[in-house]
């Protein structure tokens, strides 16, 4: 029940927003903020509650109704050690989007958060939909919101960016609809039921081509989101022109979206097709890895740049998941978190120094750090982050991919610790470009406000957290990662049986 | 008494200034800012000597002080925790690190004085005190590789200390780039350890190595190399040393901090941590040898071009270092750190002499327009001539003598050595002492060019007095084998590091340490002989073009960073440059253009012409049935 | 009998071809009688006597006549016959005349691919007719008287004599056009 | 008056009407003709009906030819109110002039 509260706590807010907004211009905001540290309360204390019994089994809650029965859809919730991170993770980023917000957002405020919190409660329901019907739903639901947000808010080629990315993502959910519907028959052909439910769907035995075929749906509709190379151009446009908060939430958890899938559900329904893919797949990754980096650098505008610094971290991500073994998904689990909280406070800055300079331009900017040292070293600290120094929480996730991927692929991983160089330069190009070298411009551009620096704050200590604790991340995501490794232990044993009875 | 549970106060306290600094420093008083940023470090270096103290006086054999904190991350059987470790060797760091950080920290409360980021300045060098004492004090190579990148960013940021400049925060830019390059190659490095020895831990490493690894086997060398490699970024060695020269845009007790005394040695400390896996490749080892000794001669040569005194001193450290290198190279392990130990005092006290010398003469940095000094400035003359001697390592009475002379014999007669590496090494020492005697005389003989501001106080020449001390007699610590045979820094370290192998029939040391001596005074009388004696006939070797060419190409640091700037920076940069506007994005634009213009060609068709649309229904009807005639 | 056939046949393609070639719009509807009457004696020799009747009451009385009311209320006499000439140039009807011609060509390799059969085709009485209609087709039926409602009801608002009146977008388009010539002008 | 003519003569014969009003259409320019052929057309496929009706000896082919009737005569009440309309608006019968809907 709690499963559902957390869903429904948003949507509601987002009805009241929309409602208050229409009476005030500063209520929507306060309903937002309520429901969104509503939402995070619950989650801790579901983290706090099940803390102790992780350890033991997979699934930590579930909660099941049937929705349309007679074509065997269930509204079918569930949540894991994997999902309660990210659904913490979604709530906390969903507080501090709405906190970004507070002052930049002037117009049509109830319908801004109305948005906002139906973007959150897709996210949430997709990271806790077990059903894939029900998947699908909330993939879609958190796009249609994504879409004013950027389309309405964003900034001067909002229309273009809007449509990129709508276009993208919907053309390739579409391409992960037909596989659904693929697995769908493909299941209730073999075993008489139809039905959408994932623990059901897990368990059909498909063809090794048609596989393929149905993984590819999958692997596009994520990897678009993710994004991996060639799919990511849409990225740099949508976040580019977003309003901070939009980015925030693209960068920190519509990326993460495409990930948690892909260890969702394409790994566990697939296995086999996966370990066939899995070389290529590392290698598009490591490809992201250097393409974003080098993007990265030659980017004039900020929030551009970090985007395409997004390009690069991604990459780590689908070449860890690719690696298959423990070390890596552990990473890739850590660099979905951390990557959010570090990308996500450099999109927040690029939004504050818009604020102060109008404009994203980095040729623009310069000897930032004397006005505004609190910035300068909060930006250090996160640029620092981003080019995953140890001690920060990227380091661990970006060392455990890669010691992962290095027990995997050797080459790959010496390809991909070329990322780690790239991702210096580019880096210090942000710090160099915006806090260092003479002042450009003479306006006066005040230090952060409380609510930002409460923000900032928020963000620093959780990733220097992360960076030095991060075993209770990795407690709670231990039982699905472990199931997921064993699970493809199992199937690697099998298949080889199978091929050695052949 | 065992002091192992107060091990993590000396990291700490350092940690403790820099947050304090960090966070409330801009509201804090200048003698605050000074009490809270020096006093971190001297309260350090306190406790190293008390921990230290307890650890020598209770040590039975191979003690080693462990104190672990908390379990960083664990993942299957991947486990890192927070542990540091004192033996005897990061003992000797430890001490370097806090005692001359410690004095540094003392002359930088008066010469960074008038600076705006005071708080910044002291908040940084704390991190980095920090930084470095988890490098040498980490139990495993994770932490060790948390202190090493630590130490990168207080670098990064102590090169751009004065940010407005745009050429300090590119030289910080290179430095750190550079140095990340050789950081990935050890992360690899790391990976390959972990997938072989399945742990990170040093100590495990280091009891199963030849159980783990076949000596001389394909992948210890690579492990190795690739752990190397990250050495050779951090103390700039070849081919990772063009950063080093710019990196003295910081501030000179930074060079002389981060950029002599100690995280540049981090490279000789990895090896030497390592040497387990080192001593199973001698493909290794000797690639280490010949960087070292191409190093130091390449540094050398360069270091004799250069005017700006604080370039020299860049070059000469680079230099050391390669000695350093050389000497981990041919197997002696110990006079390695020996003579880091006593480049750590001399080095420091040059860098911090030539600072005051810098700061007196309203930052000038060019030695031809300084001179004259001797006697305008006894308190830095004597002090950097303490320093001077040591650098070139006159004989006898210099602790540099004694560490150089050490790695010179061994270059020849330890078990990787060779006499083409000890000749290279000898003519490292001449260069050395021409290059030394060179800046000595520039610097303090002769007619002075630019008026002398203020003369440094107390706060600054103390330390210097204190480091001339170390310079001239910490050397007699180690004596070498024919005189004395007094060798208690070397028997201090043996808990640690092997004694250095012999090889057999070798020529009697007497002799190489007169050859020694000979190379360094004759390197004396070169440099007083062209820059003293006889000055014109500098001009005269000018006419010749092929010796100013010469010059050029060593003034240019052997032309590497142009080198580079060819090969990766430019193409690099060319490359981002013309593909700004994301070349893939042209496939997508592509289609959607695609789809444009097929929309136009299709919109031509809707006329509003009823008979064209008719035709269009007949040739719609025409290719229908022609089909089904096909078919 | 089968000569009747011909004849009649030979009439309609005849009077057909004058109907598309005429100038004058009295003559060409004329001839398009002529075919029309021909149509019913095909009819008539296919056996389907009610068809042929309707042909005859309902096309070539009803139908043509409201043609002829038309083009008397245009008026459309020696000017539109002159016109007609101009615009009936070879080149004008060569094309669409290859391309009927085609389809023609590929009509016909389709229908005599297939057997050739003789038949004597059966007569179909009008009390059939009658009955299939009313039974089986009664929807049809409906439909049918629907749509002549509708065709009536459409008819006799069309041909109302209104205003000039045009679409808000065209009007829009034409009050620019206007205010730019004005411009111009100016 | 029993006739006995093959199917294909029939059919063939409607397909040769249908095409020369299809050449009507669009061969000329005046709305008046362009309608005149369109019954041309009708009338051909009319009697390919028909044709077909009387060689299976079903009422069907006279039921849509009576249909296509129907049909005919609304096309040509609309048809015929429409040209009238186009004439006093434009006061011309040029297909060509009435451009408007292009695209």
């Amino acid at each position: 029940m709690m499963l559902v509260l957390l869903i429904t706590v948003l949507m509601a807010g987002a009805v009241v927003a929309v409602l208050a907004g229409e009476w005030n211009r500063n209520f929507p905001r306060w309903i937002a903020l309520v429901a969104c540290v509503i939402g995070l309360l619950l989650v801790i204390t579901l983290w706090a509650g099940t803390g102790h019994s992780v350890a033991d089994s997979q699934w930590l809650m579930d909660y099941r109704k049937e929705w349309i029965p007679s074509f065997g859809i269930t509204f079918h919730l569930a949540v894991d050690g994997l999902s309660l991170l990210l659904l913490a993770l979604t709530f906390f980023l969903g507080v501090l989007a709405v906190l970004c917000s507070w002052d930049e957002i002037r117009e049509r405020t109830g319908f801004y958060y109305f948005n906002l919190l139906w973007i959150l409660a897709g996210v949430a329901g997709v990271f806790m939909a077990m059903d894939l019907f029900l998947f699908y739903f909330f993939w879609e639901v958190m796009l249609i919101p994504m879409y004013f947000l950027i389309g309405i808010w964003g900034s001067e080629n909002r229309v273009y960016a809007a449509y990129k990315f709508f276009i993208f993502t919907q053309a390739s959910g579409l391409l992960m609809f037909l596989a659904i519907l693929g697995l769908y028959f493909i299941h209730g052909r073999d075993t008489g039921t139809y039905t959408f439910g994932y623990f059901e769907l897990v368990n059909t035995v498909i063809p090794f081509k048609t596989a393929f075929w149905l993984m590819s749906g999958f692997m596009i509709a994520f990897a678009v989101k993710l994004p991996v190379f060639p799919f990511h151009t849409w990225l740099p446009d949508a976040h580019g022109e977003a309003p901070t908060a939009g980015s925030l939430i693209l960068a920190g958890l519509l990326l993460k979206t495409g990930a948690y899938g892909m260890l969702r559900f394409v790994v566990p329904l697939f296995p086999e097709a996966v370990k066939e893919m899995a070389v290529p797949a590392m290698v598009l990754g490591v490809v992201g890895v250097i393409y974003g980096a080098v993007m990265a650098y030659s980017q004039t505008d900020l929030k551009r740049l970090v985007a395409f610094t997004s390009v690069s971290h991604m990459g780590f991500v689908i070449t860890g998941i690719f690696a298959l073994n423990e070390l890596a998904l552990q990473g890739v689990v850590m660099q979905l978190v951390t990557h959010a909280l570090s990308t996500g406070a450099l999109f927040l800055m690029a939004g504050m120094i818009k604020e102060r300079l109008h404009t994203r331009d980095i040729e623009q900017m310069g000897g930032l750090w004397s006005p505004m040292p609190r910035m300068g070293s909060v930006g250090l600290v996160f640029a620092m982050a981003s080019l995953g120094l140890p001690g920060l929480g990227n380091f661990v996730a970006e060392f455990l991919i890669l010691l992962g991927v290095f027990q995997a692929q050797a080459w790959i991983t010496v390809a991909a610790a070329s990322g780690l160089i790239f991702s210096a330069v580019y880096s210090l190009r942000i710090v160099g470009k915006i806090f260092l070298g003479p002042r450009k411009t003479m306006e006066t551009v005040p230090d952060f406000s409380p609510r930002e620096m409460l923000i900032m704050a928020a963000l620093t200590v959780s990733v220097v957290w992360l960076g030095l604790f991060p075993q209770p991340v990795i407690d709670t995501a231990k039982p699905a990662i472990t199931e997921l490794v064993r699970f493809m232990d199992v199937q690697n044993t099998a298949s080889h049986d199978q091929s050695y009875v052949k | 008494m065992l002091m192992d549970k107060y091990l993590w106060l000396i990291p700490a306290l350092p940690l403790g200034g820099f947050f304090i600094l960090a966070l409330i420093g801009k509201n804090m008083s200048r003698t605050w800012v000074a009490t809270v940023g020096a006093g971190s470090i001297c309260l350090s270096a306190l406790v190293t000597f008390v921990v230290g103290g307890a650890f020598l006086s209770g040590m039975p054999e191979n003690t080693v002080y462990t104190q672990t904190l908390w379990t960083w991350f664990e993942v299957g059987e991947f486990s890192a925790k927070i542990t540091l470790s004192l033996d005897v060797l990061s003992l000797v760091f430890v001490f370097v690190i806090t005692f001359i950080g410690a004095l540094i920290h003392i002359y930088s409360t008066a010469f960074m004085e008038a600076d705006r980021d005071y708080a910044r300045f002291f908040a940084s060098m704390n991190l980095f005190v920090f930084s470095m004492l988890v490098l040498v004090l980490a139990d495993n190579l994770l932490l060790m590789y948390l202190g090493w990148e630590g130490v990168g960013l207080c670098s990064y940021l102590l090169i751009g200390f004065w940010y407005e400049q745009p050429t300090n925060g590119n030289a910080a830019r290179k430095a750190f780039t550079v140095t990340r390059i050789g950081d990935a190659a050890m992360a690899i490095g790391l990976f390959m350890v972990f997938q072989q020895a399945g742990t990170l831990v040093v100590s495990d490493i280091g009891a199963n190595a030849s159980v783990i690894w076949q000596p001389n086997s394909a992948t210890v060398t690579i492990t190795a190399l690739l752990l190397l490699a990250g050495g050779l970024g951090k103390s700039a060695q070849l081919p990772l040393q063009t950063w080093l020269p710019d990196a003295m845009a910081g501030p000179s007790p930074v060079s002389a901090l981060i950029h002599a005394a100690t995280m540049v040695t981090a490279g000789v400390y990895l090896v030497a941590r390592m040497h387990t896996i080192f001593a199973l490749s001698e493909t290794a080892r000797l690639v280490v040898a010949i960087i070292g000794a191409a190093t130091l001669l390449l540094a050398g040569l360069t270091a004799l071009t250069q005017y700006d005194i604080k370039r020299v001193l860049a070059y000469s450290t680079i230099s050391q270092i390669g000695y350093m290198f050389l000497a981990l190279g041919v197997g002696a392990w110990t006079a390695a750190v020996f003579h880091f130990m006593i480049h750590a005092f001399f080095k420091a006290l040059l860098f911090l002499a030539a600072g005051a010398i810098i700061e007196s003469l309203h930052h000038e940095h060019n030695m031809f327009k300084m001179g004259g000094l001797k006697d305008k400035m006894p308190v830095v003359f004597w002090t950097f001539l303490a320093g001077a001697i040591s650098l070139a390592a006159v004989p006898l009475i210099s602790a540099g003598f004694y560490s150089k002379d050490q790695i010179l014999w061994y270059s020849w007669s330890a078990d990787g050595g060779s006499p083409v590496l000890w000749a290279v090494a000898l003519a490292g020492a001449l260069i050395t002492a021409t290059y030394t005697t060179r800046m000595m005389i520039l610097t303090f003989w002769g007619e002075s060019h630019t008026h002398i501001g203020h003369l440094p106080g107390k706060r600054m020449t103390v330390p210097l007095v204190v480091l001339a001390v170390f310079s001239v007699f910490a050397g007699f610590i180690e004596l070498p084998h024919n005189f004395g045979h007094f060798t208690l820094f070397s028997d201090f370290l043996h808990p640690v590091l092997p004694e250095t192998a012999m090889q057999e029939n070798i020529p009697s040391e007497w002799l190489f340490q007169l050859l020694a001596a000979l190379a360094t005074l004759g390197g004396i009388f070169l440099g007083y002989y062209y820059y003293y004696q006889q000055p014109a006939r500098i001009a005269s070797l000018r006419q010749n073009g092929l010796l100013v060419r010469l010059y050029r190409f060593w003034f240019s640091g052997w032309a590497f960073d142009a080198l580079y700037d060819r090969m990766l920076v430019r193409p690099f940069v060319f490359i981002a440059r013309i593909n700004k506007s994301d070349i893939t994005d042209k496939l997508y634009t592509g289609i959607s253009g695609m789809t444009g213009e097929m929309y136009k060609l299709l919109s031509r068709t809707q006329s509003g012409s009823l008979r064209w649309y008719i035709m269009g229904l007949v040739v719609g009807a025409i290719l229908i049935l022609g089909i089904q005639i096909m078919l | 009998m089968e000569i009747a056939f011909y004849i009649a046949g030979a009439v309609a393609i005849v009077a057909t071809l004058m109907v598309i070639t005429r100038h004058n719009p009295v003559h060409a509807l004329l001839y398009l009688n002529v075919s029309l009457l021909a149509h019913a004696m095909l009819f008539y020799l296919l056996g389907a006597s009610f068809a042929a009747l309707l042909e005859i009451i309902i096309y070539a009385g009803a139908i043509m006549v409201l043609f002829i009311f038309v083009v008397m209320l245009l008026n459309l006499g020696k000017e539109t016959a002159e016109q007609e000439r101009k615009w009936l140039k070879l080149k004008v009807w060569a094309g669409p005349t290859m391309l009927a011609a085609i389809l023609f060509a590929e009509f016909l390799a389709l229908v005599l691919s297939s057997r050739q059969s003789t038949y004597s085709p059966a007569v179909v009485s009008p009390r059939e007719v009658a009955v299939s209609l009313f039974r089986e087709y009664l929807i049809g039926v409906e439909l049918a008287a629907m749509l002549l409602m509708a065709a009536v009801v459409g008819a006799a608002h069309i041909g109302r004599h209104k205003k000039l009146v045009l679409h808000r977008f065209l009007k829009e388009e034409k009050e620019r056009e206007e205010e730019k010539q004005e411009e111009m002008v100016l | 008056m029993k006739t006995s003519v093959s199917a294909e003569v029939v059919v063939l014969l409607a397909g040769l009407l249908f095409a020369l009003g299809i050449v009507g259409v669009i061969i000329r320019k005046n709305i008046v003709f362009m309608l005149l052929s369109v019954e041309i057309m009708l009338n051909a496929s009319g009697l390919a009906f028909v044709a077909a009706g009387s060689r299976w000896g079903q009422p069907d082919g006279q039921v849509m030819f009576v249909f296509i009737l129907a049909m005919a005569a609304a096309e040509v009440s609309i048809g015929l109110a429409l040209i009238l309309q186009i004439y006093h608006q434009h006061k011309s019968l040029d297909i060509d002039n009435l451009k408007e809907m292009n695209g």
